[in-house]
Formats: structure tokens, C-alpha cells, sequence
């Protein structure tokens, strides 16, 4: 149990930025939320490819004979932080698009769309 | 045969129901044609009767959509208050729905085993 | 260099290229990005006809990037694949023939219908860009690649629904929601990656498929997939950003929409039937599943009769109909544990949702175009505004009432021959299922008949006096999906023999899938 | 945004050329050390926004043209493609310069070594492929949304 | 009454989800690891690039970067998209 709190800490990431999109009304908020559960997931990822006392994986002027963390995982981040970062750039544009033509961010008030 | 869909109990082809349209068709028509033949056209017999008012003119008589089926969503008043007060364009209702909703899954598929 | 071997990259990969060299050439010519957009969806149209010849006569097709052979799966002395791979089996081909055909008609939609809009390089871009990422769903073997191209198909719809944001408010409204709800399950689908790859060390489904042990993790993953993937495809009660973001994109763009919602349906799908095949317990997920379907089926139904927004009514009814789907091929995979039951009726319940999707993404997408075309000429999508359009758009009413006809489920269109599938396969499986579904076709109809009475029914209205019939690409690209839809009504039998059944008993045979990779096992 | 003081402006001056060329370090060693065309890209791109920030959004738009980070990141897009396609004799994506004895072609000392430039076949040149996209990309989205939010607040002015 | 429902929703996904870490596998201690192990053998020897991580982004996953890259493209023409019609 005492091995898997890196998981919980991932978990708790999640649950808040769940937390977030759920409850806070403010568009820029909800932004916030959705880059929290990306973070978590990214550092899921990178926990799962952790190996207890090895190296990064790069032969250059290594120290030799040591074992290295998994490497796959670390590409896998790679790819999803830069989605995160794309997505994270067009959903913050179209809040402001979204400011721009309603005058506020609030999600009560942000639904001309309904029914 | 070409276009005949087996649907495990019976069959269904496009084309055999064509012909049979096309026959019944042209039995009604036949019957129609040797109707009443007193009738003549542009005579007052081919003028809408409402009941002695004038007749309205067709902008005026046109309904719009809100109009339509208007006794239907009134009967179901109780059907539909509920459903419509649930579609709050609220992005936070958008996403809870999606975690009750994945709730609800992980507990049957739990349960399940 | 054989290119016959290539076909599946290059049906992604030039699209792709064309996006990349679209806002170039529209730094030169603004017209010329149209062209090449066209050109390319035609390319990719032709390539993706013979990539189905091949494998409906071949078999499945593998193609694996960076190794030295297009089919070498595995490495030498290896039990599992390390490289990603495309892995394209009936089923997919046959999603992929619709996104062929649908993208091809909308970049043809697309030239005159945003004629006069501002960026047209960038839209096309676009709209390649979202082709790029359905395709990739549709085709690829690998679980992570997957997660990329759903990210590529969220991110190119929504910019493509707030495509208009700059001078209304409800486009950008509309694409904020879809962005939120589409990261929400990208990012769940991430996780359940996380979980499969840190219990098997592998990213590839077939061989997730061939080593997975349903234990407490694999619940919760399928727990995790099971409802973001169907959001996705807008599944009640998930299906609020539907209309939202169908009714505020522009008309081209909704026909795309409905592919790239019916990719995910795809991805549920293949999760549940070839990665936890009879593993899962089938009669619960079915069921799951079946409930889905009556839910979309009722409540999209009844939601569309009150609308007054004409393509807000329409993306209610593609809710409802999705609903068909879920119901056949939740019935198929209800029984998929008791063999006679599904030699009985559920090889056929699934053959009917099948069909279904193909027929939907058609007349759906007609119907849209038709929306569009009435908003392109009246310059309204309110229904209480129009009225009498059918003395100025004569092609447009020919074409709206045989795409009502076939959702409404009227012979002899598309639409009678799935849903006949469905009622009869689903009334063997629990009569009450049939019972709902022909009355909620008797509610589309219903539905379908205001919407045509108050939009091209009654007399001229003055403020139309100068509306005329739609340019003649509109009617063309219109005309193309009414001619499917015709041909699929009057010989359904041909596409069920060579299209849906092949693609059903992909989906069922689990072992022929890990088998196309992983050689037999 | 507008401008900040001349102390950021100072520092801005004298920082942002070492951060450019570590970021071209990153992009250049990405088949040896740590880092590669995205981190490199992203070293960039953060010297741009570094300049945005302290020159303000329309005195940093004289020296940071937007236009010539569309076509530079399509130019990275397009030569990461074209090398996909180039390995299409074999397979997509396959790496033809590897071990090749050609460009980038030497083959690396299996194990612990103190690493060669002239290795890892496309892998170099993908990364420098990548690294210019990310880092106009990068450009361009700090430009536009800087640009955007001029415009957003004009907007709730009147 | 809504925000109650979706409170305790919220409370029962996260304990499952507190339930998928616990049952994960021990932190550092990967059960099967053969395509990281494979990856990390002959990394070298079939992309001759000596950081293993980019050989795999590059090479073994190489069409993943594609579409990564695709999806920055994505962004940026989408962002220029929305913003178009503003004046620098």
C-alpha cells in the first residue's frame, strides 16, 4: 500500500480537477480542471514507467551495468503533454471568444444553447 | 433474387413492394375515375364551405411550427417539464452527467463480475 | 516500390500532406484550397474503395510503420508487436468507406456554401485535418495512436464548430462545451491506456485482446471506457452537447460530425467485442448497452418534436437514432455467450445496427445538407420564420422528403431495411425493445412531417421572395447521398451480404482479429 | 499587454539569446543527450513569449511577424512528412538513413559511449523538423492570443 | 438536490478511482516490462541514436509524433481560425 501512494497522489490530481469541471462556474476554472486531470494522467504515465534505482535511458556517457526506467511511458508523456498544450491553447481562445461576446465567464450565465 | 433481404423471420424486397404500390395504385385510381361524374369544375361545387364565413386568405391561414402538435407536448406536460428543466446548457451538468453516468457503469460492471 | 502494400498509410497520409500545403496555397490563391481539399478527399475516396476491394477479398490488412516489411508484425523471436500498426478488418473499412463518402460530399458542399465566409484556407485545412483524425480512429491497432487521433478529430471539430465564432457567441458557446466534454474522454481513455499498459506492458489491442485477464483494473478501465465512448457518440443522458454543437456548425461540418460521433460508437465497439471479448460479462455490458440505446431512442425523440431550431431538431433526431444502434448491437452482444441464441437472432440484431450506422451517417448527412442549404438561401434556421420554400427550391424539397423518408423508416429508402433488421432480430431478443423502437420511428415521422410543413409547406411568404434554388455543387453533392440512399433502399440485400455481415462476424470472431497480428495463437 | 519597465526589458535583452540557443542545443544533441525537436522547441518558443511579455503585445509585433511563423511551422511539417513518405519504399516512417553509412548514417557503439553527432538516421533531421514547427507554433499561438486579447478588451470597452 | 446527486457521484468515482491506484501494481516494480526491455537492447543497434526515448519517439512510435505534430497544427490553425479578422 505504502508503495502506491505516487497512484494516490495521480488520483488525487484527478479527483480535483474533476472536482473542478463539476462545480466551479467560472470558464477559466473549468479551463484549470481540464489541465489538472491532463497532469495527472502524464504523471500516471511516467509512474508507470518508474524501475527502482535505474537511470534515464540514454547510453550517452552513462555509468555502466546500471538498469534504466522504461522508456515507452516517457515517450507517451511527451506526445500527451504536447496535446494537453494544444488543447489547452484552443480552449482558453474560445473562452475569450466567448468573453468577447457575452461580457462574462460565468456558466450560469453562458447558456444561450439549451432546450 | 436481387433485393431480397432475409431478416431471419421472413423477407423484405424493395422491388416487390414497388409493383404491389404500383398495382393497388392503379386499382384506386380506376375505382376513383369511375366516381361521380355530376361533379363539375369551376363551378361552386369545387369551393371550400366554412360553414358560410368567407374564406381566409393563405398568408393568414399558414401555421407555424410552434403551433404544431401543440395538444401533443400540452397532454404530455408532465413528461416534458422534467426532461426540458433537465437540459440546462451548463457545461458543469454536461460533465457531471458524464461521472454519474460512469458511476453508475463501474458499479454494474463491479457487481456483474 | 509496391504501392498496392501502402494503400492504408497513404488514404491517412495525403489528406494529411494536402492540410499541410492548404494554408500555403491559400497564401496565393484563396479559390485553390477548395480544389485541393476536393482533390484529395477524391483520392482518398478511391483509395479507400480499393482498400475495401482488397480486403473483402484478401482479408484483413496489417500495415506497420518502420518495419521493414508493411506486414511484419512481429519482431523476430518476439510474442508481441512493439511498432504501431494499422489494423483494418471489415469493420473498419466499412467505417471507413463512410468517412470517405461523407468527407468527400462535404468538401463539395463546402465550395459554394462558405463562399463568402473569411479563412476559407484555414477551414480546409480543417476539414481535412478532422477526415485525418476519423480515419485514424477508424484504422488504427494501437491504443495510444488512438488516443492521438481522437485528440486530432476533438481538436479539428471544435474549431471547426466555433468556426463562426468570431462574430456570434453561440458557435464559440457551443465549441467550448464540446471541447470540455471531448477533453473529459480523451483524457479518461489516457487513463484506462495507463491502466492496460502498466498491468501488460503493451499497447497494441490485438495483443491486449489475446492476454487480458479481466481482473479488478480491467473493470474499472472498461467502467472508465464504456461511458466516455459513448458520450462520444451521444448517448443519453451524455448527449447534451449534441445539439449544441450539431445545430451551431456550419452544415458541412455536422454531416462530418455525425461520422466522427459514429467513430467513436466504432471505438466502443471494438473495445467491447475484440478487446474484452467474452471475458466481460456479456449479458450486463449488453444490457449496459441496450439501455443506452433506449434512452437515446426515446428521449432524443421526443425532445426533437418541440424544437423550433431546424438543425437543433435534426441533431435531436441523430441522438434517436444512434439510440437504433446501440439497440442491435447490444442485443448481439447480450447473447454473444450462448451460441444458438446469437446464430438465432443476434448475428442479425448486430447486422441491423451495422447497416444502421452506414444508412444514418447518409440520410442524416442529407438532411443536414438540406438544413444547410434552407439557412444558405433564407438566411434563418428558425422553423417559425420559413415557410412555403418549396416553390423557389425544388431540388432542396425533392431531396429533404427522401431523406425524411428514410429516417422515418418509410419503404422502399435505407432506412426500412435496418430498422426492419433491427424490430424483427430485437423482438425475438424482448418484444418490449421492438415495440419502443417502431414507436419512436412512428414519433420521427411525426416529427419530420412539421418540419416539412412549416418549412416548405404553405404559401409564398413575402420576405422570400428572392430565394432561388441552391448552386449547382450544393445540389450535386446532395444528389449523390439521395442516389446512395436509393440504392441502398432497393438492393439492401447487396450491402448486407458484402459489407455488414463480413463486418459483424469481425467483430464477433475475437480470435481472427488477435490472429491477423499475433499469427494464429 | 503593454510594455513593462526597462529593468525587464534589460534583462529580456540580455537573456533571450542564450535561452534561443539552448533551445537549438536541445534540438540539435536530441538523438544524444536529453530533450529533442518538442522540449527544444518549447525552450524557444518561451524566449518568444519571454520577449511578448516584457515588450508588450504591440511593440513586439514590429520584430516577431506572425506570418513568417505559419510558413516556418508548415515548412517543419512538411519535411517531417516528406521523411515519413521518403522511407515509403519499405515501410512509412521507416528510418532509410540509418546505419546507412550516409548521413547521420555511422552505426552507435552498442552500450555506454560518449556519443557521435553523425548518427541516428532521420532522427536528427526529424527532430530539427519538429523542433521548428513547435517553436513557431509556439509563436504563433503566444501572437494570436496576445493579438486576441487586444481585441477582447476593446470589445468590452464599447 | 441535483448538486447532492452529483456530490456523492463525485465521491463514489473517486473512491474508485483510489481503488484502480491501490490495486495498480507496486511503485518501481514493473511485472512484465519485454517491449521496454526490447526497446532498451536494440534501440541502439536498429536507430544507431543513443538516447533511447527519442529513438522511440522518432522511429518505434514515430507516426504517434506525426500525429502529435498534427495536433499542435491543429491548434495553431484553429486559434488563427478563431482569431481571424483581428487586427495585430
Amino acid at each position: 500500500m505504502i508503495g502506491n501512494l505516487p497512484y494516490v497522489a495521480v488520483v488525487i490530481f484527478i479527483g480535483l480537477g474533476i472536482y473542478t469541471l463539476m462545480f466551479k462556474k467560472n470558464l477559466i476554472k473549468i479551463a484549470i480542471g481540464v489541465v489538472l486531470i491532463e497532469n495527472g494522467v502524464n504523471l500516471f504515465l511516467i509512474t508507470l514507467g518508474y524501475r527502482k534505482g535505474a537511470i534515464a535511458p540514454i547510453y550517452t556517457q552513462a555509468p555502466s551495468g546500471q538498469a534504466m526506467v522504461l522508456p515507452t511511458p516517457q515517450a507517451l508523456t511527451l506526445t500527451s503533454i504536447v496535446i494537453g498544450i494544444a488543447t489547452t491553447a484552443l480552449i482558453l481562445s474560445v473562452a475569450m471568444m466567448i468573453y468577447k461576446h457575452y461580457g462574462t465567464l460565468d456558466t450560469d450565465e453562458v447558456r444561450r444553447l439549451k432546450g | 433474387m436481387l433485393g431480397l433481404l432475409e431478416t431471419g423471420s421472413g423477407f423484405w424486397s424493395a422491388i416487390i413492394w414497388i409493383v404491389l404500390v404500383l398495382v393497388i395504385g392503379s386499382i384506386v385510381i380506376y375505382i376513383r375515375n369511375k366516381g361521380e361524374d355530376s361533379y363539375k369544375k369551376n363551378t361552386e361545387q369545387d369551393k371550400p364551405f366554412i360553414s358560410g364565413n368567407p374564406e381566409e386568405s393563405k398568408e393568414s391561414s399558414h401555421l407555424s411550427a410552434s403551433h404544431i402538435y401543440w395538444g401533443f407536448t400540452e397532454a404530455l406536460k408532465g413528461y416534458y417539464n422534467p426532461l426540458v428543466k433537465m437540459h440546462t446548457g451548463n457545461i458543469n451538468d454536461y460533465s457531471s452527467w458524464i461521472i454519474v453516468i460512469a458511476v453508475i457503469i463501474l458499479i454494474m460492471v463491479g457487481v456483474s463480475g | 516500390m509496391n504501392l498496392s502494400n501502402h494503400i492504408p498509410i497513404l488514404i491517412i497520409a495525403i489528406p494529411l500532406l494536402a492540410a499541410f500545403l492548404v494554408p500555403l496555397i491559400g497564401r496565393i490563391n484563396k479559390e485553390a484550397t477548395g480544389i485541393l481539399a476536393t482533390l484529395a478527399l477524391s483520392v482518398s475516396l478511391i483509395l479507400t474503395i480499393a482498400l475495401a476491394v482488397k480486403i473483402l477479398t484478401v482479408g484483413p490488412q496489417v500495415y506497420v510503420f518502420g518495419a521493414t516489411s508493411p506486414s511484419l508484425t512481429l519482431p523476430s523471436g518476439l510474442k508481441f508487436p512493439v511498432r504501431i500498426m494499422f489494423q483494418i478488418d471489415a469493420m473498419g473499412i466499412f467505417m471507413g468507406l463512410i468517412t470517405a463518402v461523407v468527407s468527400f460530399v462535404g468538401a463539395i458542399y463546402s465550395l459554394m456554401f462558405m463562399k463568402q465566409n473569411s479563412g476559407l484556407d484555414k477551414y480546409y485545412s480543417l476539414l481535412l485535418l478532422l477526415t485525418v483524425g476519423v480515419f485514424g480512429m477508424e484504422f488504427t491497432g494501437d491504443i495510444f495512436n488512438f488516443f492521438v487521433f481522437l485528440e486530432i478529430a476533438s481538436i479539428a471539430s471544435v474549431a471547426l464548430i466555433s468556426f463562426r465564432g468570431i462574430d456570434l457567441g453561440e458557435p464559440a458557446e457551443a465549441g467550448f462545451k464540446y471541447m470540455v466534454v471531448s477533453s473529459i474522454s480523451a483524457l479518461v481513455v489516457l487513463f484506462a491506456i495507463g491502466i492496460f499498459y502498466g498491468q501488460y506492458d503493451l499497447l497494441n489491442f490485438a495483443a491486449l485482446a489475446s492476454v487480458i485477464k479481466y481482473s479488478q483494473l480491467d473493470k474499472i478501465a472498461l467502467g472508465l471506457l464504456i461511458p466516455v465512448l459513448a458520450m462520444k457518440a451521444g448517448a443519453v443522458p451524455m448527449h447534451m452537447w449534441t445539439p449544441d454543437a450539431y445545430s451551431e456548425a456550419p452544415a458541412p461540418i455536422t454531416m462530418m460530425l455525425v461520422a466522427a460521433s459514429q467513430a467513436s460508437l466504432y471505438a466502443l465497439f471494438r473495445v467491447v467485442f475484440s478487446l474484452y471479448n467474452i471475458s466481460l460479462n456479456a449479458l450486463t455490458v449488453g444490457w449496459i448497452i441496450i439501455i443506452f440505446g433506449l434512452l437515446s431512442m426515446f428521449i432524443g425523440v421526443t425532445m426533437a418534436i418541440i424544437q423550433k431550431d431546424i438543425k437543433r431538431l435534426m441533431a435531436y433526431h441523430a441522438v434517436s437514432q444512434t439510440g437504433y444502434m446501440f439497440l442491435g448491437v447490444g442485443v448481439g452482444l447480450a447473447v454473444l455467450a450462448n451460441p444458438e441464441a446469437l446464430k438465432d437472432y443476434g448475428i442479425t440484431a448486430m447486422e441491423g445496427g451495422i447497416f444502421h450506422i452506414m444508412n444514418h451517417a447518409m440520410y442524416k448527412g442529407l438532411l443536414f445538407l438540406t438544413a444547410g442549404a434552407l439557412f444558405f438561401r433564407s438566411g434563418t434556421r428558425d422553423l417559425n420564420k420559413m415557410g412555403g420554400l418549396a416553390h423557389y427550391m425544388k431540388y432542396t424539397t425533392i431531396f429533404f422528403i427522401i431523406g425524411a423518408a428514410a429516417i422515418a423508416g418509410l419503404p422502399p429508402f435505407n432506412g426500412f431495411a435496418s430498422k426492419l433488421l433491427i424490430y424483427e432480430s430485437v423482438y425475438k431478443f424482448n418484444p418490449l425493445l421492438s415495440i419502443v423502437a417502431m414507436v419512436v420511428s412512428i414519433l420521427t415521422l411525426a416529427s419530420f412531417v412539421k418540419v416539412f410543413h412549416s418549412a416548405f409547406l404553405g404559401p409564398k411568404l413575402p420576405q422570400f421572395k428572392e430565394v432561388k434554388e441552391v448552386p449547382r455543387s450544393m445540389v450535386f453533392a446532395m444528389a449523390v447521398l439521395s442516389c446512395i440512399i436509393i440504392f441502398f433502399g432497393l438492393f439492401p440485400d447487396l450491402i448486407v451480404k458484402n459489407l455488414v455481415h463480413p463486418a459483424v462476424m469481425s467483430l464477433i470472431e475475437q480470435l481472427q482479429y488477435t490472429g491477423t497480428v499475433l499469427g494464429g495463437m | 499587454m503593454k510594455e513593462m519597465s526597462r529593468i525587464v526589458k534589460t534583462v529580456t535583452n540580455f537573456v533571450y539569446g542564450f535561452i534561443i540557443i539552448f533551445g537549438f542545443y536541445i534540438i540539435a544533441h536530441g538523438h544524444l543527450t536529453p530533450g529533442g525537436g518538442f522540449q527544444g522547441g518549447a525552450v524557444v518558443g518561451s524566449a518568444f513569449a519571454l520577449l511578448l511579455v516584457s515588450y508588450g503585445s504591440l511593440n513586439s509585433t514590429k520584430f516577431l511577424k506572425k506570418d513568417i511563423f505559419s510558413l516556418f511551422e508548415s515548412f517543419g511539417l512538411i519535411l517531417f512528412i516528406v521523411l515519413g513518405f521518403s522511407g515509403l519504399g519499405i515501410t512509412f516512417f521507416y528510418n532509410f538513413l540509418a546505419n546507412s553509412g550516409g548521413w547521420f548514417g555511422n552505426a552507435a557503439v552498442i552500450g555506454v559511449n560518449p556519443g557521435d553527432m553523425n548518427t541516428g538516421g532521420v532522427i536528427p533531421l526529424m527532430n530539427i523538423a519538429v523542433g521548428l514547427e513547435v517553436l513557431s507554433a509556439f509563436g504563433v499561438i503566444v501572437l494570436t492570443m496576445a493579438s486576441g486579447a487586444e481585441f477582447t478588451k476593446k470589445k468590452e470597452k464599447s | 438536490m441535483k448538486k447532492i446527486i452529483f456530490g456523492i457521484a463525485f465521491i463514489i468515482f473517486f473512491s474508485f478511482l483510489i481503488v484502480s491506484a491501490v490495486n495498480m501494481r507496486t511503485f518501481g516494480e514493473p511485472a512484465f516490462s519485454e517491449m521496454d526491455d526490447y526497446f532498451i537492447e536494440n534501440a541502439q543497434r536498429e536507430t544507431g541514436a543513443n538516447n533511447v526515448v527519442t529513438s522511440i519517439v522518432f522511429d518505434y512510435r514515430g507516426f504517434d509524433t506525426l500525429g502529435e505534430a498534427t495536433v499542435l497544427f491543429t491548434a495553431v490553425v484553429g486559434v488563427v481560425a478563431l482569431f481571424r479578422g483581428v487586427k495585430k
